[in-house]
Formats: structure tokens, C-alpha cells, sequence
């Protein structure tokens, strides 16, 4: 165990990875003598050549799509999108080819392909250094979609992705990439693609937030506590396959939900988490369920904090649901 | 290398020229492939399948491409390369359970007729979407050195893909790394109804090997020694490390770009009847007599021969239960997931119910 | 008033803009001289000429990247892409500029382009001729979204969007395109974006579905009759702005909803109407909200029936919506 | 056509050469940009502005190829055309207010430095991902034509965006639709820590004009002469009908990418050293001593000068009030959609009740 930073631990989950299988290789653009602009990747193209930590033209067409390639051969490569604003050109390969090619297949042709890339806002990136787009790969049948938010996870859901026989989008919040600290085992310790994590337990109402959402949730959840407000926070770590049944115990026991993710409201993640409540949870919701959200708006430059959900606002909601209905 | 099932490829696995008695399984193999063309067109008409579209003009390209290829080597098709499937040991029963997507259908019926591809044959499945293969062929290619294994991939699409996202990062990819790649470029000279000339002020198509540093060469694709010599070639520079080649390879769409295709709106008979001229078959098998190798008697009696394996190939095709319902909730994922596991006691009630009708 | 079928409504809206407006422009693949694969743009080369409806090279990047730069300049223009499933390659000039340009230049540069697009299942087209994808635009903040199932809607609101300020999304339902015809004004008669069409009045049960998905929900609300059930039908219509204050008013009347669309469901457009429902009708809520949708697959070729939502199906969810509770 | 404040462009609107009292202003304006640049960068490191992208070693490109444009003509810059800018006439005042992103931001806020663009002044606002102006350029120059606006787009980007998705697009539509566009390409030797030699295996990036049957021209982007003279010819070549021409100019960052970039990680400093040899500034200044215009202490003099300006201009734009946090649910639409304007009135209430802050 040592205490790294969430980019520390992806950077060991790739180290761990590659140690522990030779058919695991890095794509990508400046990850290899410039070991990613995070520094995700730093140290590896020395140790194990430039042969597996690919520097590439660029093109994320060419990148994604030469993975597709490179995993329908058989090899387990891990594509680096830059900053998640930058994959729409590579759009096509993901939605048309990487999440259908076994399903069209027949089987035939697995594409076990991970795309890591950073996400979100908060480093006053603009609007394309920022944005928080996991809805569309979650609409996208055959695409798993993680998002963690401690080293630990980052670290035990990333080598699980890299070794899942499907398609992951590995989504890490650049946000809390050095701001966040924690224990990573050393070997190839895994957590399980489809679990959520209980931050911490309560009875009145459920807070639902994932990546760079977790810690301003979870000083929310504390705060509620001097109004008597007992929340329960759950991150959710796995977008695609969500998991379900820890959802609908926490709804069940606490009777009310606030969803919180940066992205857009619209058609965004919380609003599935919202329907499968409205469908599975009916009875046992007692208050409307709230959603803390970005703007229906593109990401702005200046006004990022505006835009951003922060503990106040989430603060806000946890307290007007508990006192709903 | 003999000819064999699962590969009808030349008998001499590195001559540049193609051997004289190759001629004649070629031959036979384009006739199969016009044969099993004619048919499916019919069908489609008559309603027995969904949709076709038709290799005529185009075969003699694929077939002497594929056999220049090793059966080793990896092959990224379009949906047009029937005639490449062939040369592969892809059999006409096995494109027509996937034409029926039956329960015999490698693909378990998830995709339209044309759109084939057998793992075990390394021809991968092809998908609609326009030159979306081109650049993981070249993934592929990285993938295989990096194994290495001394093949090459070669990807297959018309001139209509040389305007697509992925062809430019195709063959920028395989130029910069050096791949063993071979860009067969079909230029049939029509995008559905889209010219040739308008789709790029190029003079060639083989021009645009320059932009990527790419040697680009034009051959005659009605001239199976062309094509052969040309992939032969090309094999031969990308398995000792030279790089890629984008070979155009120029044909002629004889038929409509698909059965929902009307190419009388956008092109005249006297462009077809021209290039009908110069259709391989007539070509080849005056060739084949010429060399004294073939007669008209026996021509007849091979092409008989093909339309009698299509025929029986059809018919037990035909005959094929017709995919289980049940089977459209798997491989979305390896396993299905519990969310896929309830959608389908969903549909199992739903079946039972008969709310759904398959 | 003429009777047409819905993608002669759209051949008429196009050639009627064009009239009004020498700077409404056509652009995509083989719109020309061929008419279109649907034959939509039938006729309108030889009426207006190569410079108002350009045929192009198969580049969706190149159709919509130049519908932008043309719109930057001041043209009015509409791009087809052929299918729906095909929009990918050009989905980066979606989302990072058509949508967010307005935005981002500070109000300076509107980006009026519409693009047309056939989507959805039932012509037996397999994975590339069926999809339905509506929510990754519906969740790209700057885009309108609208989605016709009538002639004279299809009509009306093509005209709206080639005339709106904002860049329009415009999807047609192909597989009513020649099975739906109905009564299609002369001249420039617009439908208003952001209204949705109450199809039939109901008390037990509001039906939201749109595009090719308002016929068998149109069968389902009649066939409940029998069991005594009334059903509400709203045909959205635009989805973006959804008509909320509609979709609240007959959900405060009945109660219960069913909600259809032949899109994979997780994350779905239905999600979000289903949030807001858990949102703002919450009290007014006495059954599950329930969704009837296609498969968290992708979308199949033999098994296409399977797939997609039918009367059947529909009228089974209005049913058990019915009674719950 | 005169120097004017809205354009600072060539003193003759059609000559292929450059006026020899043009040199001048163009070496003002270039020491202006250099002198903004590297204020802007001190200001970054200082947390007054929030990143920066220099343009250091690229100015006389951007100011010969501005100076041989028409202000009419329109363009399409990537987020280094600092240069370019202020041949414009957009003020060291406008670029701060952006830089700023303050309320007086032509821009409202809405982007990160660098990302800027001003409607009346033909400069169309730009954006970060690589390459999607160059189709965009395409776009407006059909849309030019079709008014019969006698103008020109030109579209700036570097070797990397070469690999795009857009240039392909963008190239292949000019040559087909032969737009009157001008490709100019800055080679700077980088894109982030990749260098040109593996970004193509191309000989120059000018050859990938050929596949799309363009022209393609390399030029010494140090050289303002030669810059000059390139776009001229092609700027008479696009608006006398006969296409784009695609422009790579050489030239190197001296700078970082970023200030989020450290090049010492990926390239040796003698490679920068080599370059700064050749940097424009010293090259211009001899050229107008040598030619008797121009003396060390009128340099000394336009340097204060010039700096002064900076200064005044950074002064002005630090008191300028931020934005009003209302503003960010502007601009989505038109105008705001029902649902927008109830976010509006809870963001609203939010800043009352001080849960957010700007
Ligand atoms: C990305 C994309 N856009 C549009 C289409 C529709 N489409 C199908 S085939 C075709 C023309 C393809 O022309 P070409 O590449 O020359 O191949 P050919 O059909 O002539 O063999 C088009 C436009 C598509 N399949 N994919
Ligand atoms: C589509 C896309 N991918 C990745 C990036 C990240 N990125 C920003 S600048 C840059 C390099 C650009 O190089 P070049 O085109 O040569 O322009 P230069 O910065 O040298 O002026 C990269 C990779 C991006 N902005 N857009
Ligand atoms: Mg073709
Ligand atoms: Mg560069």
C-alpha cells in the first residue's frame, strides 16, 4: 500500500497491466516522451519502448480506430483521448464499430479496447478542456462506462477494465487528478466493473454522484448532519453496467434521491438514475427526486463556477428533499 | 502453396506473375461469384432476401487480389467483396445463410445481407458505415508485427471511401508506422450516383498515396496479371518492412449500387455498355481458349456447373430454421449483464404473451 | 391543401423554402441528380440548379463542416445526411461547433444549418439503417431537436427550421415516410417549434411517443378502449425545447404515464421525460412511470421486429399503468 | 489600399511583392505581438491569466500572409494567430479583455484565452479542436461565391491539424468545389511534444495538395517576403476562379505549446537555439537598417514604444468588472427557451441565497 494521487494510481494500474501482460500497449497523442500532458503515462514509455507506449499522429479516427484494429487481432490495447472534448472525431469508431463488433458479429470479434480519458471541469479549461459527456457512451449498447473518483478505485477498476473482455470508456476526473489522495495496493489488485460504493451510510435521503462530483457530495452529506439530516452517499464507479439493486436498496431504505453529475441536465446520466425510479422505486419514493446538475448550457470559460455543481448547492437539495413531501 | 478449402490462393506463394495454370480456378471463381450475383438479385426481387448489393464488374479485381493474398493474411472487405470472399474458402452456403440471416448465419442474423465476415477465414465482418475498416486494418497490421507474425492486412473499398475520415487516417497511420498494409482501392467509378470525377479534383486515386508517403499505383482491374502482379508486389514490400501501398485498382459497377438503387437516374447505358466491353469473364476465358486450355464446351458445362452449386446452396440455405428470438440480447457483452439478463425474461414473457412476433 | 405522403411533405417544405429564399441551400450525398436515396430532394436540382442543391463528396465532416462555414457567412443551409446511423463522421462539427458556436463567439456568430436526417427501424436496413439516437443531440446543450409524424407537421416544421435562427436537428421517421399521408398546405405555413400535439384526449393514462412511433401508439390508445381505459396520446413532436407545461398538464390529469420510443432505453430521451415527470409531477404520479422502448442492444437485422416497439407491446404497458398503483 | 485602423494590410492591393514601405509597419506590428506575447506568458505565470498559448517565432508568417489579405476576406484562425490578429486591427485591448475573459470580452467569458474572434473584423472566433476550421473556411467561401462576394477565406492551422479529419474534408471539398480558399499551414516543427517528421511520411506537408489536386507551395516562414508573395499569387489564383492553394509555411515555436507545456521533456535546446538564429524580428530589423530605414535607436525607441502600449492596454483590461454570472444562460438559443429561463430564475435564486459564487 502507498498514498498516491488518483493520476499516480492510473499511472500504476497501466504500469501493473503492462508488467503483467505483453499484449497490453498505450496509443495515444504526447503520452510517451512527454508521458501525457496529466503525466498519466510518465515513465513508461522507458520501461517498456516505444513499441507499447505508442505516440501517435494526430487523430483520434486513427487512434481509436487503429485499437479497434489491434484488438480485433487479439492484443489488449488502452487508447488515450487527451481530454474527452477531443474523441467526437473519433466518435464514429466508438459508437459504429468498437461497441457493435461483437454483437454484429455474432460473437466472432470481441473489441476489447479501453479508452481512458480525462473529463470535466474545474481547471478552468473552457469549453473544451471541461466538458462531462458520459451520456452518450452510456446510450451506446455494448460500451461499459467507469468513472472513479479515489486512487484506489482508479487504480482496481482500471485494471479491470484493461483485462474485461469489452469495450470500456474509462472516464477519470482531471479535476481531483492531484487533489485527491489515497492507499493503492501494489499487484494486480482489481475492484469488480459494476459495483457501486457506499461513500457512507444514512436513513433519510440518497445522494448519487460519481467522479469529481464524490467530494463536494460528500462534505454536502456532512454538513446536512447539523440540520439532522442523515444522508447516505453512493458512487456509482460503474456508469454501464449500473448497479442497480444497490441503488434501489439505498431508495428503499431512505424513500428519497438527489442525483448530482456536472454534465448538462438534459437527457444527461441522472436522468436514467431518475427513471429507473420512477419505474422500480415508485412505492417507495416519498419526495421528488432532484437532480444537481450543469446548465443546460455549453461549458463556459469564465463563469465555471457557476456552472459547476459545488457542496452548497448540493447541500441545498439534499435539505429540501428531506424536508419534501 | 496448394490450393486448398480454406484458401483458393496461387500455387506459387511468391511469384510476382501469375502461374498459367491458376488461370482456370480464377476463372471458375469468377463465374461462381457472377452466378451467385445474378441469383441473389433475383431473389432479392422476388422477396426470398432483404436487400443485395452486386458484385458484377468488380470480380475479377477480388478474386486475383485474394489470390495474390496468403490465406494467413487478414482481410478488412466492404460489403461488396464477394468475389474476395471466395477466394477465401468462404463458401456460397455460407453467404447465403448470412443473406437469410438465419440460424445458420455466422452472425447470428444482426446484420444485412452483404455485410459477412468469418473470423476463421480472417476475413473480418464488414460494417456500412464507409471506410471505417481502413484504419483498423492498419491497427491490425501494428497488432501482428507487434506479435510477429509475417502477414500482411489488406483492406478493400471504392472510390468513394477515399473521401472518408478513416482512409486519411488509414493511410497517414500505416505510412508513419510503416505498417504491412495494402489499400485496395476499387474505383468502380460511382459513390451510388456520385461520379468518380466530382468525388476529388485528384487525377488519380493512386495520387493520394503521396499525401502519406505512400507509394500509389493504378491498375487495370479487368486484367487479373495487373492486379496480381500489382498486390503481389505490395505483399512483398510490406512483409519486408517497406510500408504500405494503396493499389486503385480501376472497375466498373456493371450493376446498381444496391437493390434499392435506380442507376438509370444518374448515368446512361452507353457508359455501361462500354465497360461491358472490357468485363473480365469474356476477357479470361478468351484468354484460357486462346491458350488452347479451354473450349466453349466446356465452358457451358462449367457454367452449369456454377449455377447448380448455387442453386443446391440456395436451396438448403432456404430450408434453415430462422434465428431464435431470444438470441438479440447476446454478445452486446461478453455476458449479459443483469440488466440485459431482465430484459430478456422481458421478452421471454412478452414472446409468450405474443405481444412480439418475430 | 393536398394529400402527400410524409416525404413528399418534406420534398414540398424544401422546394417552398428554396422558393422564398434564394439563400436556403441543399447539401449532401446524392441529393441531386438522383433525387435522394428516399427521393425527398426529387425534382428540386432541376428546379433551382447545382448551386442551391450540391451534391458532395462521402464526407459527413465535409457536409456539415462546410453547412457551418456556410451558415457563419449567412446562407440558410440544409445538409441531408443519408441515414441517421451515418451522422458520426461528422459529429464532431456537431457538437463541438454547430451547437456551441453561438455560444462560445458571444452571441456573434448564429450557426443557422439544419440537418435532415431518415432514422429509426422497420425497413429491415439492419444496424446502419435503423438507428434511432436522438438523445446525444437532445443532450448537446445549443441544438433543436424535432421529429415529425404527420405530413403537415413534417410540412410545417421543416419550414420552421430552415427559418429558425438555431441550428435543428430534423429527423424523419422512414418508415412512415411513404405509409403516413395527410393534408399538407400550400404556401409557408409553419408549425411552431417547442409545441407538442395532443393526438387524443384521454383521462387514465398519458401516452408520450414521437416520430414513427405515434402510429402503433395511435393503435394501442384506441384498442385499450375495449378494456375501458382512456388514453391520453401527446406526439411530442420537437424534443428539443420539449413542451414541458404540456407534458405536466396531461400528467396532472391522468396520473400515469407510458412513455415510447423505439431508442435503446438506458439513458434514452424517455429517461429525461420520465425525470421530469419525477421532478415536477411527482405529487400528482399514481403508478410507475413506464417506458416501452427497443432493446439495450444494438439494433438487429433478422430479429428487427423484436426489436421494436408495437401496438402490442404498447398497449400491454397502458394496460398495467392502468391498473398499478 | 491605405493602412487602415480596421486592417493594417499591404499599401498595394494586388502587387505580388511586398512595398518596401510596408516593411514598417509589418515589423511593428510583428515587435507588438512579440511584445504582447511575452507579457501574456509573465502574466500566466503570475495567475493574472488563467493559460496562454504564445505565438513566439510564428509573427511573420501570420503578419506577411495578414498583410497580403483583404479585410474583406475572411478568416479562420486557430488558437495561435496572435499575429494574424492584429493585422486585423483587433487591438492588444480587444485580445486582453478575451484573455481576461472580463465583461468586456467580445466573447462574453466564453472561452479560454487565445480562443478569440471578432465578427467585424472577418476573423471568425476560434476553437480547440484541431482542424475543424478548415472545412469551415470551405463552407464559407461557397457560401461567398454564391452571394458573388469577390473575396477570399483563408484558414490557419498547423502541422498537426494536417492529420485531421477536417483538413481531409476541408482539401478535398475546396479542390472539388475549387473554392477560393487559402490553406495556410504553420509547420512549426510540433504539435505539442510530436514532432513534424512523424506527423506524416509525407516530404513536406505541401505534397498532400496533390491529393486533392491543389496546389501545394513551402515557403521560409521567417521570410516575410516570400510569405507574402505565396499568398498573393494565391489569393489572385482563388479569385480569379482557379481553386485553393494550400501554403506550408516553416517556421518554429520558440515557445512552449502552452503554458501548461514543458518542451524542455521533448526537444533539446540547440534545436531552439538553431531556430532563434532565424527568427524574423533580427532578420527584419537588418533588412531595414541595411536598406537605410531604420537605425538601432529607432528600434530602441518603437521597442518602449510598443511595450508601452502592452502595458496600457493590460492596465485598462485588468479593471474591467468581470462577467455577470446571468450571462452564462445566454446565447444557447436565440433566445432562451422556457426551460432555460427557469434555470435563469433558479441560478437567480442560488446567487441570492449565495450558494454560488462566481
Ligand atoms: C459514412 C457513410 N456515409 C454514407 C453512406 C451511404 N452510402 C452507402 S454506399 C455509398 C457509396 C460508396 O461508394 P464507394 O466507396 O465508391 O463504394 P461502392 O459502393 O462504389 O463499392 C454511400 C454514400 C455510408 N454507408 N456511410
Ligand atoms: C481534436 C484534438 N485532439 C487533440 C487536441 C489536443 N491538442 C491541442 S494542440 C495540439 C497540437 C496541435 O499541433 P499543431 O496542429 O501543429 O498546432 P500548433 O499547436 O503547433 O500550433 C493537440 C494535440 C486538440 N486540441 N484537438
Ligand atoms: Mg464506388
Ligand atoms: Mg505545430
Amino acid at each position: 500500500m502507498t498514498e498516491v494521487t488518483l493520476v499516480q494510481a492510473i499511472n500504476r494500474a497501466l504500469r501493473t497491466a503492462m508488467a503483467a501482460d505483453s499484449e497490453v500497449l498505450l496509443l495515444g497523442e504526447d503520452i510517451g516522451v512527454n508521458g501525457g500532458v496529466f503525466r498519466a503515462t510518465e515513465g513508461l514509455l522507458k520501461e517498456f519502448g516505444a513499441d507499447r507506449v505508442v505516440d501517435t499522429p494526430l487523430s483520434e479516427t486513427g487512434i481509436i480506430g487503429s485499437a479497434v484494429g489491434m484488438a480485433l487481432y487479439g492484443l489488449k490495447p488502452v487508447a488515450e483521448i487527451q481530454f474527452l472534448d477531443f474523441i467526437y472525431p473519433g466518435f464514429d469508431q466508438i459508437v459504429s464499430e468498437l461497441s457493435k463488433f461483437r454483437y454484429r458479429s455474432g460473437g466472432q470479434y470481441p473489441c476489447h479496447v479501453v479508452i481512458r480519458s480525462p473529463y470535466g471541469g474545474g481547471i478552468r479549461g473552457g469549453l473544451y478542456h471541461s466538458q462531462s459527456t458520459e451520456a452518450y457512451f452510456a446510450h451506446t449498447a455494448g460500451l461499459k462506462v467507469v468513472v472513479p473518483s479515489t486512487p484506489a478505485d482508479a487504480y482496481g477498476l482500471l485494471l479491470s477494465a484493461i483485462f474485461d473482455p469489452d469495450p470500456v470508456i474509462f472516464l477519470e476526473p482531471k479535476r481531483i487528478y492531484r487533489s485527491v489522495t489515497g492507499e493503492v495496493p501494489d499487484g494486480d489488485h482489481r475492484e469488480p466493473i459494476g459495483k457501486a460504493r457506499i461513500v457512507r451510510e444514512g436513513a433519510d435521503v440518497s445522494v448519487f454522484a460519481y467522479g469529481a462530483m464524490v467530494p463536494p457530495a460528500t462534505e454536502a452529506c456532512q454538513s446536512v448532519e447539523t440540520e439532522g439530516v442523515s444522508a447516505e452517499l453512493i458512487d456509482l464507479r460503474t456508469l454501464v453496467p449500473l448497479d442497480v439493486p444497490a441503488v434501489l436498496a439505498s431508495v428503499e431504505k431512505t424513500g428519497r434521491a438527489v442525483i448530482v453529475h456536472e454534465a448538462a441536465r438534459f437527457c444527461g446520466y441522472g436522468a436514467e438514475l431518475s427513471a429507473i425510479l420512477a419505474e422500480k422505486a415508485f412505492y417507495s419514493l416519498r419526495a421528488p427526486v432532484s437532480r444537481v446538475t450543469g446548465f443546460d448550457t455549453p461549458f463556459p470559460y469564465a463563469l465555471e463556477n457557476v456552472y459547476l455543481p459545488n457542496a452548497a448547492r448540493i447541500r441545498q437539495a439534499i435539505v429540501e428533499t428531506a424536508k419534501a413531501g | 502453396m496448394a490450393q486448398s478449402v480454406a484458401g483458393r490462393v496461387a500455387t506459387d506463394a511468391s511469384a510476382t506473375e501469375l502461374a498459367s495454370e491458376d488461370l482456370e480456378p480464377i476463372y471458375r471463381t469468377i463465374l461462381l461469384a457472377r452466378a451467385l450475383d445474378e441469383r441473389c438479385l433475383t431473389m432479392q426481387r422476388q422477396g426470398r432476401i432483404g436487400f443485395y448489393a452486386p458484385v458484377m464488374g468488380q470480380e475479377a479485381a477480388q478474386v486475383a487480389c485474394g489470390w495474390a493474398l496468403n490465406p494467413k493474411d487478414w482481410v478488412f472487405p466492404s460489403y461488396r467483396e464477394l468475389g474476395l470472399a471466395l477466394t477465401r474458402g468462404v463458401t456460397p452456403g455460407e453467404l447465403l445463410n448470412q443473406f437469410f440471416g438465419n440460424s445458420s448465419d455466422r452472425l447470428r442474423g444482426r446484420q444485412m445481407p452483404n455485410h459477412y465476415g468469418f473470423r476463421d477465414r480472417n476475413f473480418v465482418v464488414s460494417s456500412s458505415p464507409i471506410g471505417t475498416q481502413i484504419i483498423q486494418a492498419v491497427g491490425a497490421a501494428l497488432a501482428a508485427r507487434r506479435r510477429n507474425d509475417a502477414l500482411v492486412t489488406a483492406t478493400f473499398f471504392g472510390d468513394g471511401a477515399t473521401s472518408s475520415n478513416d482512409f486519411h487516417a488509414g493511410l497517414n497511420f500505416g505510412g508513419v508506422f510503416r505498417t504491412p498494409t495494402i489499400f485496395f482501392c476499387q474505383n468502380n467509378g460511382w459513390a451510388i450516383s456520385f461520379p468518380r470525377s466530382r468525388q476529388t479534383a485528384a487525377k488519380t486515386l493512386a495520387d493520394k498515396g503521396a499525401a502519406y508517403g505512400i507509394p500509389g499505383v493504378v491498375v487495370d482491374g479487368n486484367d487479373v496479371h495487373q492486379v496480381f502482379r500489382a498486390v503481389r508486389e505490395a505483399r512483398a514490400r510490406a512483409v519486408s518492412g517497406e510500408g504500405p501501398t494503396l493499389i486503385e485498382a480501376q472497375v466498373y459497377r456493371l450493376g446498381p449500387h444496391s437493390t434499392s438503387d435506380d442507376p438509370r437516374r444518374y448515368r446512361t447505358e452507353s457508359e455501361v455498355a462500354e465497360w461491358k466491353q472490357r468485363d473480365s469473364i469474356e476477357r479470361l476465358k478468351h484468354e484460357l481458349i486462346d491458350a488452347g486450355r479451354w473450349s466453349e464446351a466446356q465452358d457451358a458445362e462449367l457454367l452449369e456447373e456454377v449455377r447448380a452449386e448455387v442453386a443446391t446452396a440456395v436451396n438448403r440455405a432456404e430450408a434453415v430454421a430462422p434465428t431464435d428470438p431470444l438470441t438479440i440480447l447476446d454478445d452486446v457483452f461478453a455476458s449479459r449483464t443483469p440488466e440485459l439478463e431482465e430484459q430478456r425474461r422481458q421478452l421471454e414473457e412478452m414472446l409468450r404473451m405474443g405481444l412480439v412476433k418475430p
